[in-house]
């Protein structure tokens, strides 16, 4: 009732809500950096271009790229405007206005590669491909049988491509221009080629909006506004003149008919890539923690220092910072790591501030008489910790490491920040193939089930084992 | 031989030892006695070099320690806590291993016997005092006086020059109390020392050599058993065993 | 020595590298609006003509403005023209040539406004001036004491200026002229003054090549060429009489500032909601974590059951899909509740199952007979809980708790998926406007920091003072 | 009245108590003793209601308890619980709570009685027992024997109507544990009653008005404590009576 309502103020009242999502980055809506608390890009001002034509007001409403068709029907904004494609899938659950732009792709080489010309050449040599994820490139690379590499933004496909971590880089032409054409070190390879459009995006049920939209859209052609911003922004070219002379027909619709059974295995590889990365990482941070943690609570003054700065350092700061930082700045210092293998350091330092501190808690509740008796039986501190202060410690961390790893398997999520394909990756992909958020994140929900549910299960059971064999201080007391 | 020379230990502004000196000989017993919290325990804790102390020094054989080493992790600690072994009052078993384990751990994984010879030997005392059958129990499937003769073992496998007791018996009916007498005296009999904390002078007389009987805090006196029972220097002293006798 | 190689190469060689930023946009050097292809701009044919001149071919590298000294001297491009103005933090860094535009500064103001006349007058009535960062003006007011806006490029300041937001632009006439002048609704306040000038920047130890390119110059002006590109860009005034009768002695030293102050402001919000999602979230976890663990370790078998589905499922499925599900899901059944709220409960609720396993660690930890002898006393089991074992597990649970809080700080971050915006949020934002991904990261990072330390520190003195009055099981133990 | 009808209690194989039946009038002190290890502390566990059995009954004045109820959570075991208060033999101390703390802790948040009456009371008590200086400390800055007066302390203080102790004197000396003798005597004068399990014979004759034998996991035999000791009926209870006339 409530939705309905709002839904009608929004057609009565002279304001039209847009979706975008400003982290996408330049040129299409992005924080001012002159003024960060307003927007721009040239999607910013064709919005309130086709407001203002509408005789309505034009309001931002930031979003997320990732849900953007769920959060239009959910009735957050009236229509998307965000450099959006129109593809078959998407044209299930919505409304496509007319274009107002017809995009590019351009593809881009590293300065001294002469040998990829064209994107024929990266399928022949089996070079790979960065691009966005879930955009016309990447449909176009996909169905065509490339090495792909997804990316979230572009800023990190052309550093990778500079690093050598791709081979190209293909983008809409208005990214390219505004991230790669400045670089240096980087060159297109051959001419912009496969035109697709920028359209607003309308929900199913505004098929009146739709119309008064696309009458809109023709009067900002025609009255030279479209040519403005765009020239304003350096993305006008011949290209354009098409919106005038035709209709929507000269753009390619990139469809992707989605395979169950397909995307389901690759749901699966994914999540081997998950597995992979979470006991890779997990196994660096049981280990590290141990001098972590003894290190803080037994150390000497600078040790103790060295130990605490790691962990709240670790411990303080976002992992995707972190891996960031490893990805992109250890090679300045001349150390490349290849993204799964930075994923599992970069993870396994990160827990192993974390398991410190289970650790510590573990070592501490072992009464501190345990020591003494093993000193005056004349083990060393070393000796006494593994073979008795350890045993005893470790039925205490067991539970909270449990916690740890479980969440482990879902922060692996991060590594396609260094553009690690791992299960959150593919199911991002996929949800946004199909548009079938629900479905693919319960069978992802189901695959990270199937992956805690076991370790939970096992980790458990041990901890029954242990307990039976019963540490003391846990004593189950209920016999006797 | 040990020696103790005006050792002292202050916590917070309560002195639990003022300047204790005593001396005896090696291979012999020697009780100690005295009123609850007058820092008897305290006394074991810092001969077996566990407890830094403040003030003095102390001698087993050649080695000892002075007051500042007693808290410093030197190499010089370690070996002089190696000589010691020690039965704490709350026995402190080691809740993850059973009765084997608890007696063969220290044979094995610091001396480095063989573990088969360790349990044999460790089974042959279990059996003395009469706890064999309990050999593959965890520590809290035994009885308070089954879990001391553990502790007892545990600390007589290591055959620790001095042997410190704090309370030993004070859980055993006076069958096994009995055991565990005669096993300090073979024990004793070959050549280490032993000191044994105790409550009860009835089970000291004709057990221990010597006697040491402790005031608040510092020693009243020390002598040879006998001695001591029969004719005792201070009036506190002569209080204390007046009332062993009625109770 | 390859580099060295390369510079000879340009020497001999008939082509004249120059760099500039295209993105600075009109009238030095931009993508020519006709032909986006190609560039234009004063500066541009300026640089063709210096080049004629000097019998080399001239060749346009684009470069970024930030870095454009970098650049010129890890030898990307040889000279730098780009309306580039000789300082004195600059000059210690390269060579200068000789100024080929002297410029002046315009202030402009809004045309209704009668109050601004002179920059003196916006000092003694407090109002505000924009211009760009790091240039002559920005320098100049920054000196004198203004309350000064900086913005990345002119259409953003004059934009202001129209909005209000500022009450007047101080900038090059170049600019003035391109920008404001034609612009109805503005006016310039005053004659233009403070003389500036225009050099070619050239690299320390091509000494030779700057007095080449300074006797081209010279012969540039003496035949004409100069001002007939000046006059062309309609930028030729009096004052360039000046370039063939004196050099350019006056030198101003600038120094770059980016609108930091704005985007730290913004962080700074963005980290208030993060701490509010945060607390409001740990709060419920909190409490909610204690009946999960007494169920599940205590409990019957139904309550035992239902407990562990419940934290196997909020622990195994990833956080961001609870709150989808909870954002887009419990709408459905009527219940709408607004993003911020979705977000404490949703992770109020994964973070319960976490804390649960922590909890129940802790109260095994406890020796069972602690209950016994609660139940000895009279305690019924809620009051044994609360007066004995508690106490005695919290010191347990304390650093695992910790670590949970300070991890979720950053898990605030997924927030972002049902359009909360908050630290993360705002961190992408500003590092896409900025392109200053690793400068906003860091700092992002601090902030990070700065919620996370106070709380270990707290936490850990909170630990330290529950030691002390000793849990027993966590006896300190050397003192006797 | 306590009566204790054929109870049994196995772990595993290994029978704890085998068919114990006893019967003895409430405001009277029942020594329990026995050779280490035969049951005696499980019998006391069963008798407070914390330990479940496996067939037989208990029944404490009016409340009784069967075998089924015992290992259920309902009210009745509750209410039953509550008649009778345990010192246990490893003491278990609320190491979180101060000296006064462990003996307020129950009366106040238990019984409801204003703090500073409760405090007052518990100073009392602790005076007689001589560690009213204590009162501030934590349990682990105590003596061994100053901890189990405390435990004594803790169970007086919610003054149940069986008082149930397990060994409560092993840690204190001649003059201190005559001092708790005093304490049990009075809390018996006033209609509680005692049970007190100890392996000293000397301890118990003369202040438990019965003494119980416990044989392997059975009671041997149950008598007026004059009788029992004068004129033991089983060869076992001859046999432990003559030790502990020795040792
Ligand atoms: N950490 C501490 N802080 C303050 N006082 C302490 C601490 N540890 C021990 N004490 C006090 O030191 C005194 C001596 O303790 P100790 O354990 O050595 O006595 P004890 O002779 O062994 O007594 P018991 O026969 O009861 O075991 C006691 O009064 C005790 O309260
Ligand atoms: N959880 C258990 N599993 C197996 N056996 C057990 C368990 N608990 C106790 N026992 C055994 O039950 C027997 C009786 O124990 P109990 O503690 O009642 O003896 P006790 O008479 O109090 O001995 P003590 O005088 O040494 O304290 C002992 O032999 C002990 O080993
Ligand atoms: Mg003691
Ligand atoms: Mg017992």
């Amino acid at each position: 009732m409530l939705l309905a309502l709002q839904s009608l103020a929004a057609y009565g009242s002279p304001t039209l809500r847009w979706g975008a999502d400003p982290s996408g980055g330049a040129p299409y809506v992005y924080a001012d950096p002159a003024n960060p608390q307003t927007y721009t890009g040239f999607d910013y001002e064709f919005a309130e271009a086709l407001a203002r034509q509408m005789r309505m007001n034009a309001e931002f409403v930031p979003t997320d790229w990732e849900s953007i068709v769920a959060s239009l029907n959910r009735r957050e904004f009236d229509v998307i405007i965000n450099g959006f494609e129109p593809t078959e899938d998407r044209a299930r659950e919505m409304l496509f206005s007319k274009p107002y732009y017809l995009f590019r792709l351009q593809l881009t080489v590293r300065k001294d590669n002469n040998l990829i010309s064209s994107l024929q050449d990266c399928k022949t040599s089996g070079k790979s491909v960065g691009t966005l994820v879930n955009c016309a490139a990447s449909r176009l690379l996909e169905n065509g049988g490339y090495i792909v590499k997804g990316y979230q933004d572009p800023v990190g496909a052309y550093q990778d491509l500079e690093l050598g971590r791709v081979d190209a880089v293909l983008m809409d032409v208005a990214a390219e221009m505004f991230y790669a054409r400045r670089n240096p070190s980087l060159k297109p390879a051959g001419k912009p080629f496969h035109t697709g459009a920028y359209v607003v995006g309308i929900r199913k049920s505004d098929s009146l909006l739709a119309s008064r939209i696309n009458t809109a859209i023709d009067s900002l052609a025609d009255n030279g506004t479209t040519e403005r911003i765009f020239r304003k922004w350096q993305l006008w070219d011949d290209e354009q003149l098409k919106l005038r002379t035709k209709g929507a027909e000269t753009y390619d619709m990139t469809s992707r008919t989605f395979n169950w059974t397909e995307g389901l295995i690759k749901l699966l590889k994914a999540a081997a890539v998950t597995v992979f990365l979470a006991f890779g990482a997990m196994i660096i941070a049981v280990i590290l923690g141990i001098p972590l943690a003894l290190g803080q609570s037994k150390g000497g003054r600078i040790t103790r220092t060295l130990c605490t700065v790691y962990i709240e350092f670790f411990r303080g700061t976002p992992v995707l910072v972190q891996l960031l930082f490893l990805y992109f700045g250890l090679p300045v210092v001349g150390i490349t790591l290849p993204g799964w293998l930075t994923a599992i350091v970069g993870l396994g330092l990160n827990y192993a501030a974390y398991e410190s501190q289970v650790y510590r808690t573990a070592f501490q509740a072992v009464p501190e008489r345990q020591w003494q008796v093993a000193y005056s039986l004349g083990m060393r501190p070393f000796k006494a910790f593994r073979r008795i202060i350890f045993p005893q410690a470790f039925r205490i961390a067991l539970p909270p490491m449990t916690n740890d790893f479980v969440a482990l398997f879902k922060d692996t999520s991060t590594a396609f920040a260094i553009a690690v394909w791992e299960l959150a990756t593919a199911y991002r992909e996929l949800a946004n193939a199909t548009q079938s958020y629900l479905g693919i994140g319960l069978i992802v929900c189901l695959y990270y089930l199937a992956m805690s549910l076991p370790l939970a299960h096992y980790a458990h059971r041990l901890e029954r084992k242990l307990q039976r064999k019963s540490t003391g201080i846990l004593t189950s007391g209920t016999e006797q | 031989m040990i020696t103790i020379s005006g050792i002292g230990k202050t916590v917070g502004a309560t002195p639990l030892l003022s300047n204790v000196s005593m001396e005896f000989p090696a291979g012999k017993i020697l009780g100690v006695i005295g009123p609850s919290g007058n820092g008897k325990t305290t006394l074991l804790l810092c001969i077996s070099g566990l407890l830094p102390f403040d003030r003095g020094s102390i001698t087993i054989g050649v080695t000892s320690i002075t007051a500042e080493e007693s808290s410093l992790r030197s190499e010089k600690i370690w070996q002089f806590r190696r000589q010691s072994g020690i039965v704490f009052q709350h026995l402190h078993l080691f809740p993850h291993l059973t009765v084997l384990g608890n007696i063969t751990e220290a044979p094995v994984h610091v001396s480095g016997k063989p573990k088969a010879v360790a349990e044999k030997e460790a089974l042959a005392l279990l059996e003395k005092l009469g706890i064999g059958q309990h050999r593959n129990k965890y520590p809290e499937e035994l009885s308070g006086g089954e879990q001391q003769r553990v502790a007892i073992l545990r600390a007589i496998a290591m055959n620790p020059e001095v042997l410190l007791l704090d309370e030993p018996t004070s859980a055993l009916d006076p069958i096994r109390s009995g055991d565990v007498r005669n096993l300090l005296q073979d024990f004793a009999a070959t050549g280490h020392t032993v000191v044994i904390v105790s409550h009860s002078v009835r089970f000291l007389r004709g057990f221990a050599d010597y006697l040491a009987f402790m005031g608040k805090s510092e020693l009243i006196e020390m002598n040879r058993t006998q001695q001591l029972l029969e004719n005792p220097q201070d009036e506190r002293t002569r209080e204390f065993l007046h009332h062993s006798e009625m109770n």
